[in-house]
């Protein structure tokens, strides 16, 4: 059972083309969205599309290479660690700018 | 024979797939979370697959971490949702 | 038939992240993050990098699940409900044809690049000083062990500077309370977390001790263990600790501290981060199980969120 | 093609089906009750029979105690989550019965 499709490209660079995708995706993403939640979604997926290029191309014939892997390891937790504080920033604006103006936002038809 | 698990790991994308159509839908919140916990448990099971073709056991651990981790979306996810005076 | 594997993983992943990305719920944003997070799991088990595959699955699909949905928790309670709004027309085609125009010289960049598992080969004769067989541990925590030393230090200061977001007057206090409101739920959450937070620990043991020679190691276990905490604390089977308990501290810096001074020692065997002939196993062994405890309680912590006014109500249960 | 690996296929094959019940329940299924049985489904039956096949192919009684390890912890998890989700549900009913709380009150 070969070859229901053609194979156009090796896995390392079919993994690391979409990781090239990813990064353009969650540029786009980064440079449109309004909201920093959004925006902390599109820096993931940028960082996630890095990782995937830095680990296709470490994809050899028949062994894949420590050395990014051990990079990508780091990376993703750095990343989370970084997604942690970005959205720790992000919650703790919105409380500042909820305690800047009281009660009228409280409610959905605001008091005159 | 490694081949046919190959293939099962395939179709086993194709019915997360499918779990994500309703994720997308919703409606309600419920439907979106149930929805990535079908994906998640159909990760599980392409993780198993994968493992069995390649003859690689150490895929059997990102499996058990899977399963280990599946619940901790949902249970965060509820935990925020009691209506409002409902504590304890 | 794996191409046709890889291909679809490949289209899927692109499919998940583009709807987190724009779709315009928020909870249906994190909800395909969630789902991206397991399918970039499998394109790591599809690259047969089984190390990162473990990391990705632990922190893809639980972690960083459980911090976004909080955070949009939160936000929503303060009347922010994350949905996306559009942009100008013109900046979005501005920015669509940078983007593309940029993913196309990635692409090309990559393509021009041959695949290959070049410093493989540079490892795989080093091994057997070590002691251990997984190359990847090898490369942690030997070959290049201050990137991981620094790295250890950079989850401490990220920590830090949560912390330094707490409000006014709520420092040293706990993280608002992320257990459940509703009774019956936290009796069911309460039972799973007494499950597996025993359960999480024995895997993450498990996985440091499988590291040396098997995929594995103190990331993958500290973001288990990470997890294991997060569940037990949300079904209040452990309460979260006062940022300024001693016991937590400690856990908090042990790992890197022992990395340190390992580290310093390894002077007197010839420079910094050198490992005594003979030795190598056992400081290995030794810096991951320190190291994945500090990694586990620093990750719950961060998603915890910095301590809160009105969450510091004196607890009996602290959490070491 | 021997007698072990028709079993194995066999297994492949039902466990596949209950996936894809799962997925097409939670598709086709008119309300959140339903959908949450369907996905249970899924959970417990389709991954056990996929994953007692990957056991009997592996040959090795240590990777199928890992398998059922696996298989353990799915079913907690799901038992877990679909109780989880079910009172969630309840709870969102009720709050829509609810003519004087807010359309997304209450969450903190």
């Amino acid at each position: 059972m070969d070859l229901p499709l053609p194979v156009l490209l090796s896995t390392g660079h079919l993994y690391a083309v979409t990781g090239a995708a990813l990064v353009g995706l969650g540029l786009y993403a980064f440079i449109t969205l309004r909201h920093p939640l959004r925006q902390l979604l599109a820096v993931n997926v940028v960082g996630a599309g890095i990782f995937l290029i830095l680990g296709g191309l470490g994809r050899g014939p028949d062994a894949t290479d420590p050395f990014p892997q051990a990079l990508v390891i780091t990376g993703i937790v750095v990343a989370v660690a970084l997604t942690a504080f970005g959205a720790a920033m992000i919650v703790r604006q919105a409380q500042t700018r909820a305690a800047a103006k009281p009660a009228a936002d409280d409610n959905e038809n605001p008091a005159p | 024979m490694a081949d046919w698990f190959t293939l099962v790991a395939i179709f086993l994308l194709l019915t997360v797939a499918a779990a994500l159509v309703r994720c997308w839908r919703g409606p309600g919140p419920v439907e979106r979370i149930m929805a990535a916990q079908l994906a998640g448990t159909g990760v599980i099971g392409v993780a198993v697959v994968l493992g069995a073709a390649r003859g690689d056991a150490a895929f059997l651990d990102a499996a058990l971490i899977g399963t280990l981790l599946a619940a901790i979306a949902v249970t965060a996810f509820v935990r925020g949702t009691a209506k409002p005076g409902a504590k304890e | 038939m794996t191409f046709a594997f890889d291909l679809i993983l490949c289209l899927m992943i692109l499919g998940t992240a583009a709807i987190a990305l724009f779709v315009r719920d928020a909870l249906a944003a994190i909800a395909f993050f969630i789902a991206f997070g397991n399918l970039m799991g499998l394109a790591w088990l599809g690259l047969d990098a089984v190390n990162v595959a473990l990391a990705e699955i632990a922190i893809g699909a639980g972690v960083t699940g459980v911090l976004l949905i909080l955070a949009r928790a939160r936000l929503l309670a303060l009347g922010d409900a994350a949905t996306s709004t559009g942009s100008p027309l013109l900046l979005r085609l501005g920015a669509l044809a940078a983007c593309a125009g940029f993913v196309v010289l990635l692409a090309a960049a990559v393509l021009s690049i041959p695949p290959e598992s070049g410093l493989d080969r540079v490892v795989a004769p080093l091994m057997p000083g070590l002691g251990i067989e997984n190359r990847v541990t090898g490369v942690l925590l030997a070959f290049r062990a201050y990137d991981t030393l620094l790295e250890s230090f950079v989850l401490l200061g990220a920590l830090v500077a949560v912390w330094s977001l707490a409000p006014a007057g709520a420092w040293p206090g706990r993280p608002a309370d992320p257990g459940m409101a509703d009774a019956p739920m936290r009796r069911v959450a309460g039972t799973f977390g007494q499950l597996l937070l025993p359960v999480a620990l024995v895997m993450a043991a498990y996985l440091v001790w499988a590291g040396s020679d098997l995929p594995g190691g103190a990331f993958q276990a500290g973001t288990v263990l990470a997890g294991g905490l997060l569940v037990a604390g949300m079904g209040g089977t452990i309460g979260l600790p006062s940022s300024d308990q001693p016991l937590l501290r400690a856990a908090l810096v042990l790992g890197p501290v022992v990395f340190l001074a390992i580290g310093l020692a390894g002077v007197a065997a010839g420079g910094l981060l050198v490992y005594p002939a003979g030795l190598a196993k056992a400081l290995i062994v030794t810096i991951e199980y320190t190291l994945f405890l500090s990694i586990g309680v620093t990750l719950a912590l961060l998603v915890a969120g910095p301590p809160m006014p009105g969450a510091s109500d004196p607890d009996p249960e602290g959490k070491g | 093609m021997s007698w072990i690996d028709l079993a194995v296929l066999a297994l492949l094959g039902a466990g596949l089906a209950f996936y894809a019940a799962g997925s097409l329940g939670l598709l086709r299924f008119p309300d959140t009750a339903s959908r949450l049985h369907a996905l249970t489904k899924a959970d417990n039956l389709g991954l056990g029979l996929v994953a007692l096949a990957a056991a009997i192919y592996g040959g090795s009684l240590a990777v199928a105690a890992k398998i059922a390890l696996v298989w353990l912890f799915a079913v907690i998890a799901a038992g877990t989550t679909s109780q989880l989700l079910a009172r969630r549900a309840r709870l969102d009913e009720a709050r829509l019965d609810d003519a004087d709380s807010a359309p997304d009150g209450g969450l903190r």
